[in-house]
């Protein structure tokens, strides 16, 4: 079931791959003496900060910290949780201490030795207030944190929680050194596979080969360097042209001229990453469950899903993604249901020709789109929906949770748990910032599958919240997009995780 | 001609601080909340009042332009709200970068507009004439960024002929360096030249139709001194003026440019600081840009004083 | 002063009397064709601009979609149409307040000379040191975009050299003895401004006004591009060239067609511009 | 002899001979012809005049030896330059005869220079073009060319910019690179008409001068007949693109045989006091600017000896048995071109004590620096950071007199004098620095602006300028219409009767009221604005070098109207005007001005007769200049020492400290004369003696 996660169609990764671990070190190694390999991969927006801890935006900042940063845990592309900097962990019984066991002999960059003082030190910076951490109300959970010696450490929970090992790949949750805390946001010293080497804003970060890097034969390469190219006309030219090895993230709208190319190709995964529309269930309209009802008939999932991604999403209930063993193939997603919707909007009085304003942020050609393709559904049913595109980061500090109606998206994340429970309880950060919903059995059911350990029983309650949220959920969430990229026929073996990293550790070019 | 620049100078400090003032008044309009900004989604009303506090927000305006003018006048441009880095050495990074692409235009520009003004303007009614208007025509009809996509495409991505992005460091080669200005530099050159081009053109045959051009011509001169020692001399005063001008419009055509070759200069910080509501390197690249539009023009004054013997030599002799 | 009358030479007599320039007849058609169809653009348009047909998206131009079809499947050509106010109403707001702010400004300046000139020529002076683009990206970064708004700041742009232009015509004019004469009658200010200098600023008044239809078309494009312009689905050019430009290999007309339909639209404008010039200086024109 | 020398002799070969030269602009389906079959030659060392009003053709003469007239021009005819027909060589070859064979200067110095290079760079380089020579050495003649144009300080005159020069040592300079190379031929186009009067003087005589010692030829354009007699040996006179006489210069000056030319000569007003009855001739009607001479003579429509026969075929140029060519078939049967004369009124009587304005010790200073600019930021250590740039003009300085009823009184002065700035301080266009304007009793400096309404409409302004004293968009009538509007001076239904009955009194036709001021002559327009100052029905109007602007006939016709007006409305002006010949012509009283002050003022007569001011003997001077005097040196931008008499720089009597440095009170010579001037003995002479070489410490260039 879990293979579902990669679509068969997309990949092209070969044998090689599984291969290459064994061999390639010895054939690599002569032609890396002769010429340094240099990958570059075009982003299309800048780090934002360097510092992990205070990263808030997925993309660039997560990869450069999933190449230069090591974590206590990592998943894999299939989702599982994998050691990182912590070789194994276990729990109590009741999941509530958690003790993770460390990898002996690593080095942070600047040759510092790696110890427990350092993870201690890094959740220590993350539950801190002033630091402001995005990671903090993950954490809130964490009671105490506590070095048993210098390769275990304990967290001690104030409720059971299962995915804790999970929680911990989160990239802000990337472990780094008091010593270097100075020049985190200049010179990051991270124990990663790539070195930081320098980071010119708006132009480029270079990252170099980690010789001292804990696991075996990697990297390969002896530089990363992302490039910043806001243009996507101007990465994929650079791509085709040879200016670049790799472009990140691929909007749908390049990824069929990319697709007909002789040197590149795209790389397409199935990704948690969703796109929906936000209602504020505490104001008026909203609060009334017909009106929220209404909006749910309106919107055609699978129709704005082609309009917005061109087929590169795939409609869903909730943020469970449909390749999720937990998702609920039986329930319907369904078409639109204008008339429906009309007659709902009718009862709770909303006259035809209302003016409803739509915030969007910009800078996403797709959430625009989603935007337009709502508006002309909206149209049908007697609303007249002004777009309003604010920039991204005035939209995320200025309107999101305060207008009443927007658009938005969030990352995919690593478990059901943290998938839906900030979300839709309504203890939930994001519910409190975004819709404000509150039902008193949706928090029963997920505060029961956080609880538990078992998949069966997991199952069972997140298909059962599927259900509960398909008639009154507050906001849409109308799609899961693809993550593609793109990469020159040169490129082997760069990981492409549905969590939107590209893992260059393992990665060489050919000639 | 000291009293000129003296007063030329004067003019420059006034509109400095002036321009100061403005720009302060207008990023602290901005209705957004920096210290929100800073703090993130998980910020409470504590912890935002502490950081305005550190930052000074709370402070009354006079006393705040107060410090970060004299803090500006330093070289001290501040933190960066969302890097956390200072902003200086980025922003002079990046200045650098565009300063390049901005003289090279310039360079291009002027001597390319200038030749275009005088042969359009010698051969006048005729082909060269009608050539070079229709050329500048077509480059003035479209922004910047739609000749840069086009450019990208045609050399970039058809034909593979040149860069069609970023920026090589000189030190990394010459022939880098040169391939990837190419494109951004005939873009903003293509959308520039047509205002220098006629406004030469016109100058000049406002110098050819003029009187001491025809005296000229009844010393007997040959016609090529007569355009060039005659004419293009005086036609060329009122040009420096107008690439004065052009180096505003450059400047917001280096913001559009930069953002379609990826070009990692000071406009498309200035754009990115916009969208980030970033507001040290707001401010500071708004007064550098300006700053240095400031200096063109005083530049060009200068110029235009030392080419000018109206204005170098002043009085009458005797 | 003893200095005569430039002899009026054969020539230039028959200069004086020249047929319109070539510039402005054309020029001129387009531009009104350009006006006349935004106008009517509601009812020549063959389909809604906002209305989609998802079954026909990327349609290249053809019988049904005369220019083609956008990734909604929306008429490329009828947006065309509707973008055409939106572009030309930018240009035309932007100017007409630009003119409303600066012609006064410019008149007053130069009619009263000494410390109201002084006052408001070094106002334009700081704000003509602002670089064009500065003021716009300040004034639409503080708010959220609008239409109007967009056409105030560029607008604002262009008080200062609109302000100059007038007051450098009215100083020109304030020479003319028609104007002493006036002054010998005692006329009122109002009558001075109105009557003796506005309707011989005009003409160069048009000139420049061209130029900032242009380049306030020109500059909401780009504003639009850097995404403080027009909303979607609103159809401006600027907008539709910079939301095609993701398909510029696969489906090249949707910013094809906007990006002529501004070509022409600027090379018209600038052309009537010119005619303009020329009939106000044969010097210029030939 | 001499008579010959303008035509083709065999016996001597001309040094230019000009053969059925014809010259047409086309353009587009139109064309012009500016110069109809102009045949004659020019003799070795000799000079010819070519004379004619604008728009008759003379510069397009000029135009066509120098190629110049571009490309819509088409030439015809021959042009024989030392025995060769220039007309036929290449464009290239006749380039390079211009400056080495054929020198040229023009009207406008001001403008023929070129401002980015230095005087003597530009003296230079036709040495450096045509006699090869190097740079320094071509630097160094042209320095001595400009000592040879009566430039002391030559050297330093080489290494300044135009701008820096005034526009005598300008044109001295272009005569000097014009004759760098010493060609056998200069062609002179109106070299004097931008110049004042007394410099024009001193061109003429450097002109003369240069003639005589090096024997150039002259071929000199002009519209001024009687600057063409200080020069020239022949004058050829155009008419509406025709050669209509040519011949020796006296002859034709003391007897011409075409009407034109009689009525030309008839119109220039003499250089003396005239009684109110006396009128100037004048020519009717104005210039064809498309006439064809086939259809008979072009002059026949403004020809008082016109009869039937004159236009049934094209005249000739016949010969007269003096060897003179006329082209009028009844050259010999005309008598002088007939005088207007009005009824001889009494010459009237002023009273002192009823003057309608009276002006007494005003002055108007200008701070030329004005505004906000005038501070400087100061970069020198000691003084104020801030400081007001001292740079104040006076114009009009402590100047007194009075105009009475129906008086007109003259002011007349070289350009800058001051002289319009009074006529606006008499307005009060401009606010006196100091002293007192009254009109009617009533001191007008005390009154505010609003109050001054009635004043304004007993009190206005006739300009110079015929380009723009006239709305360019207001029509005739709308024009007409408004100060009959402002103060209601008749009903809105019987204002268009009013407008007409204004236009009636200018010799106007009632239909002008729809034209704009494009569609109108110059005269016209000056006939509108004349017009327009009468709509008020003013008591005194200021007429600020009303005719300056105009040909010589047309001049004629304005002075006679206002002459009318004057008796008509028994109107005081204020007559400004540069030219003492016209001003005398008009004037009752004359006043001199140099410098904003008035050096001379008494009746027309005694102004015009000895004893007099140095000033006014130096102007009356260069005007009645009849034959080649020595020049004095160069000295035209004098600076006057302040609170010294203005005039002493320029002065040839100057009696050194007392002129220097104490300025000089108008003294009363009679009861209506009087002259500020520390001499004793005033210059008794109209005729200047030699003039002394001014002092050269002061000798500015």
């Amino acid at each position: 079931m879990r293979d579902a996660l990669l679509r068969p169609r997309i990949t092209r990764r070969s044998a090689l791959q599984m291969a290459g671990a064994a061999v390639l070190p010895a054939l690599i190694k002569p032609a890396r003496a002769a010429e340094p390999s240099t990958l570059r991969v075009a982003f299309a927006i800048q780090p934002a900060t360097l510092d992990p801890q205070k990263m808030r935006v997925g993309g660039v900042d997560y990869n450069y910290v999933y190449n230069c940063f090591s974590r206590l845990t990592a998943q894999d592309p299939k989702l599982q949780v994998q050691p990182d900097l912590a070789t194994s962990w276990e729990a109590t019984e009741d999941l509530k201490t958690w003790t993770f066991h460390l990898r002996p002999g690593v080095k942070f960059h600047n040759g510092k030795p790696f110890d427990a003082s350092d993870v201690v030190f890094t959740f220590k910076r993350i539950l801190d207030k002033d630091v402001g951490s995005v990671l903090r109300v993950n954490f809130s959970i964490v009671d105490s944190i506590e070095a048993v010696d210098p390769l275990t450490v304990r967290f001690n929970l104030s409720v059971a929680y299962a995915d804790l090992p999970a929680a911990a790949a989160a990239y802000q949750a990337a472990i780094v050194n008091e010593s270097t805390l100075d020049t985190l946001t200049t010179h990051p010293i991270g124990t990663g596979p790539f070195k930081f080497v320098e980071y010119r804003p708006g132009d480029q970060l270079v990252m170099e080969r980690n010789p001292d890097y804990f696991l075996p034969g990697v990297p390969r390469l002896d530089r990363v360097i992302i490039r910043i190219i806001p243009e996507f006309t101007t990465s994929v030219a650079a791509l085709e042209s040879g200016a670049v090895d790799a472009v990140f993230d691929l909007p749908p709208e390049h990824i069929e001229k990319l697709a007909k190319s002789s040197v590149a190709h795209v790389e397409e995964v199935q990704a948690g990453r969703w796109q929906g529309i936000i209602w504020n269930c505490e104001m008026k309209p909203f609060d009334d469950s017909r009106v929220r009802r209404a909006f749910n008939k309106l919107i055609d999932k699978p129709a704005i899903a082609e309009i917005a991604m061109f087929g590169h999403a795939t409609p869903t209930l909730t943020p469970i993604p449909p390749f999720h063993p937990y998702f609920r193939k039986d329930i319907p997603i369904g078409g639109a249901d204008i008339a429906g919707a009309k007659k709902l909007l009718a009862e709770a009085g909303i006259p035809s020709g209302w003016d409803l304003e739509m915030y969007v942020p910009g800078s996403n050609p797709p959430r625009e789109r989603l935007a337009t393709a709502f508006r002309d559904a909206a149209k049908q049913a007697g609303i007249n929906v002004q777009l309003r595109i604010a920039p991204p980061d005035k939209f995320f500090a200025e309107m999101e949770g305060k207008v009443r109606f927007s658009a938005d998206g969030f990352y995919g994340r690593a478990t059901p748990d943290l998938m839906t429970y900030s979300w839709y309880h309504s203890s939930g950060s994001w519910n409190n910032t975004l819709w404000h919903y509150k039902n008193p059995e949706v928090d029963k059911v997920l505060d029961a599958a956080r609880a538990t350990n078992s998949a069966t029983e997991q199952a069972k309650l997140y298909g059962r919240f599927q259900e509960m949220l398909l008639d009154d959920s507050p906001g849409s969430i109308i799609y899961v997009q693809n993550f593609a990229c793109g990469f020159s026929n040169k490129v082997r073996d760069v990981v492409v995780s549905p969590l939107m990293i590209l893992d260059f550790s393992k990665a060489a070019l050919t000639a | 001609m000291a009293a000129y620049v003296a007063q030329r100078l004067g003019a420059v400090m006034v509109i400095m601080v002036a321009m100061s003032v403005l720009v302060f008044l207008a990023t602290h309009a901005l209705p957004s909340n920096a210290a929100a900004l800073i703090l993130g989604q998980y910020s409470t009303p504590e912890t935002q009042a502490a950081l305005e506090h550190k930052l000074g927000f709370d402070l009354p305006l006079p006393v705040q332009y107060w410090r970060w003018a004299s803090h500006m006048l330093q070289g001290d441009m501040g933190q960066s709200f969302e890097m956390e880095r200072p902003v200086a050495p980025i922003l002079w990074d990046a200045f650098g970068r565009s300063a390049i692409l901005a003289v090279g235009s310039m360079a291009v520009v002027s001597t390319l507009g200038l030749a275009l003004g005088v042969i359009a303007a010698v051969w006048r009614g005729r082909w060269p004439d009608h050539a070079a208007s229709i050329f500048t025509y077509f480059g003035v009809s479209l922004p910047e960024f739609y000749w840069g996509l086009v450019f990208i495409l045609l050399f970039g991505s058809t034909f593979h002929l040149l860069p069609s992005s970023g920026y090589a460091n000189l030190s990394d080669g010459l022939g880098g360096f040169i391939a990837h200005l190419v494109l951004p530099v005939a873009t903003l050159t293509l959308t520039l030249l047509a205002h220098v081009t006629r406004l030469t053109r016109s100058s000049m045959m406002e110098a050819l139709d003029s009187m001491y051009v025809k005296v000229a011509r009844a010393r007997g001169l040959p016609e090529r001194l007569v355009i060039l020692r005659h004419a293009l001399r005086n036609a060329l005063i009122p040009s420096i003026t107008v690439l004065a001008q052009d180096f505003g419009f450059l400047i917001g055509g280096i913001v559009a440019v930069e953002t379609v070759f990826a070009y990692p200069g000071l406009g498309r910080m200035l754009v990115g600081s916009l969208e980030r509501q970033d507001l040290p390197m707001m401010q500071a690249a708004i007064l550098v840009l300006t700053g240095v539009y400031c200096l063109a023009n005083l530049a060009a004054d200068l110029l235009y004083g030392v080419v000018n013997p109206r204005i170098r030599y002043g009085g009458s002799v005797g | 002063m003893a200095v005569r009358l430039a002899e009026l030479t054969a020539a230039q007599f028959i200069r004086r009397r020249r047929r319109l320039p070539t510039s402005l007849v054309v020029g001129g058609t387009i531009v009104a064709t350009l006006i006349v169809t935004a106008a009517l653009a509601q009812w020549i348009a063959p389909y809604p601009y906002d209305e989609m047909h998802v079954r026909d998206r990327f349609q290249p131009p053809n019988l049904h979609y005369l220019a083609g079809t956008d990734e909604y499947g929306r008429d490329v050509f009828s947006r065309l149409l509707i973008g055409s106010q939106l572009s030309l109403a930018l240009g035309a707001t932007a100017t007409l307040i630009s003119m409303a702010v600066g012609v006064p400004l410019g008149l007053i300046a130069g009619y009263r000379r000494g410390v109201t000139d002084e006052a408001i020529m070094r106002v334009l002076d700081v704000m003509l040191a602002f670089p064009p683009i500065m003021l716009v990206l300040l004034i639409l970064a503080v708010t959220p975009p609008s239409l109007l708004k967009t056409a105030i700041a560029i607008g604002v742009l262009a008080v200062a050299p609109i302000a100059r232009v007038t007051r450098s015509v009215t100083l020109d004019l304030m020479s003319g003895e028609f104007m002493e004469a006036a002054r010998a009658r005692g006329e009122r200010l109002h009558y001075m401004l109105l009557r003796e200098l506005l309707p011989n600023v005009w003409p160069v008044l048009m000139v420049e006004a061209s130029l900032r239809v242009v380049f306030a078309v020109l500059l909401g494009a780009v504003l639009s591009f850097l995404g403080f312009g027009v909303q979607p689905p609103a159809a401006d050019w600027g907008l539709m060239i910079s939301n095609g430009r993701a398909f510029v290999d696969t489906a090249p007309w949707i910013s094809l067609a906007p990006g002529i339909a501004m070509s022409i639209t600027v090379i018209a404008i600038s052309l009537v511009g010119d005619g303009l010039r020329e009939v106000l200086d044969p010097k210029v024109g030939r | 002899m001499s008579a010959m020398s303008a035509l083709a002799s065999p016996s001597a070969e001309p040094l230019l001979e000009i053969r059925n030269l014809t010259i047409r602009y086309r353009e587009d389906d139109r064309q012009v012809t500016a110069a109809r079959d102009i045949s004659f030659a020019l003799r070795r060392g000799g000079s010819l005049a070519i004379v004619g009003e604008s728009g008759s053709g003379k510069s397009s003469v000029a135009g066509a030896i120098l190629d110049f007239l571009g490309p819509t021009a088409e030439v015809t005819g021959s042009m024989l330059f030392e025995g060769q027909d220039i007309a036929g060589l290449a464009p290239a070859q006749r380039r390079q005869m211009l400056g080495w064979r054929i020198g040229a200067v023009f009207q406008d110095p001001f403008t023929a220079l070129n401002p980015a290079l230095r005087v003597g760079r530009q003296i230079a380089e036709p040495m450096v073009q045509h006699l090869g020579l190097p740079l320094p050495e071509a630097l160094a003649r042209a320095e001595l060319a400009l000592r040879e144009m009566g430039i002391d300080r030559a050297a330093e005159v080489a290494r300044a910019f135009p701008h820096q020069l005034s526009g005598g040592m300008k044109q001295r300079a272009l005569i000097a690179a014009a004759l760098a190379c010493e060609p056998p031929l200069l062609i002179l186009d109106e070299p004097t008409t931008a110049l004042d009067v007394t410099v024009e003087a001193q061109i003429l005589r450097l002109l003369s001068r240069l003639r005589r010692e090096k024997g150039v030829s002259l071929l000199f354009i002009s519209h001024n007949l009687s600057v063409v007699r200080r020069l020239c040996d022949d004058v050829a006179v155009m008419y509406a693109s025709q050669l209509v006489e040519l011949g020796e210069v006296h002859r034709v000056l003391e007897r011409p045989a075409h009407p034109y030319s009689k009525g030309l000569l008839a119109s220039r007003p003499p250089l003396a006091a005239a009684s109110r009855g006396s009128r100037l001739a004048a020519i009717a009607g104005q210039m064809p600017t498309t006439a064809e001479p086939d259809a008979g003579c072009v002059f026949a429509p403004r020809c008082p000896f016109h009869e039937p026969r004159c236009s049934t075929g094209p005249q000739l140029l016949t010969i007269t048995p003096d060897g003179h060519r006329v082209r009028c078939w009844k050259a010999d049967a005309l008598g002088p071109w007939p005088r207007q004369q009005v009824a001889a009124a009494a010459a009237p009587v002023f009273h002192r004590g009823d003057a309608l304005v009276n002006v007494t010790q005003v002055s108007k200073t200008f701070d030329r620096s004005g505004g906000l600019t005038a501070w400087r930021l100061s970069v020198a250590g000691g003084r104020p950071l801030l400081y007001r740039s001292p740079k104040r003009v006076p114009a009009v300085n402590d100047v007194s007199f009075s105009i009475s009823p129906g008086e007109v009184l003259g002011l007349v002065g070289e350009s800058g004098c001051g002289k319009s700035t009074l006529g606006r301080l008499l307005l009060q266009l401009l606010r006196q620095s100091g002293g007192s304007v009254e009109f009617d009793g009533a001191d007008l400096a005390r009154l505010p602006a609003q109050a001054l309404s009635p004043f304004r409409k007993q009190a206005q302004i006739v300009f110079q300028n015929v380009g723009s004293s006239l709305n360019p968009r207001l029509s005739v009538g709308e024009a007409l219409d408004r100060p009959l509007a402002l103060f209601r001076l008749a009903k809105p239904g019987d204002r268009t009767k009013r407008v007409e009955a204004l236009l009636d009194m200018v010799r106007l036709p009632a239909a002008y009221r729809k034209r704009f001021p494009h569609q109108l002559s110059g005269g016209e327009r000056q006939r509108v604005a004349i017009a327009r100052a009468l709509a008020t029905e003013p008591r005194f109007i200021v007429c600020d070098e009303p005719v300056s602007a105009l040909d010589v006939s047309v001049q004629a016709t304005i002075v006679n109207l206002l002459a009318d007006l004057r008796d008509a409305f028994g109107l005081s002006y204020l007559f400004i005007s540069h030219d003492l010949a016209v001003v005398a012509q008009l004037s009752d009283r004359i006043a001199v001005m140099y410098r904003g002050r008035i050096c001379e003022i008494g009746t027309a007569a005694e102004v015009l007769a000895p004893p007099h001011h140095p000033y006014t003997q130096m102007l009356l001077a260069s005007a009645a200049d009849d034959e080649p005097a020595p020049e004095p040196a160069a000295g035209m931008i004098a600076a006057a020492t302040p609170g010294g008499c203005v005039f002493a720089a320029r002065c040839p009597y100057t009696l050194g400290a007392v002129c220097d440095t104490t300025s000089p009170p108008l003294r009363p010579l009679t009861a209506s004369h009087a002259i500020a001037c520390h001499l004793d003995i005033l210059p008794n002479a109209a005729v200047p003696p030699v003039f002394v070489h001014p002092d050269p410490q002061r000798a500015a260039i």
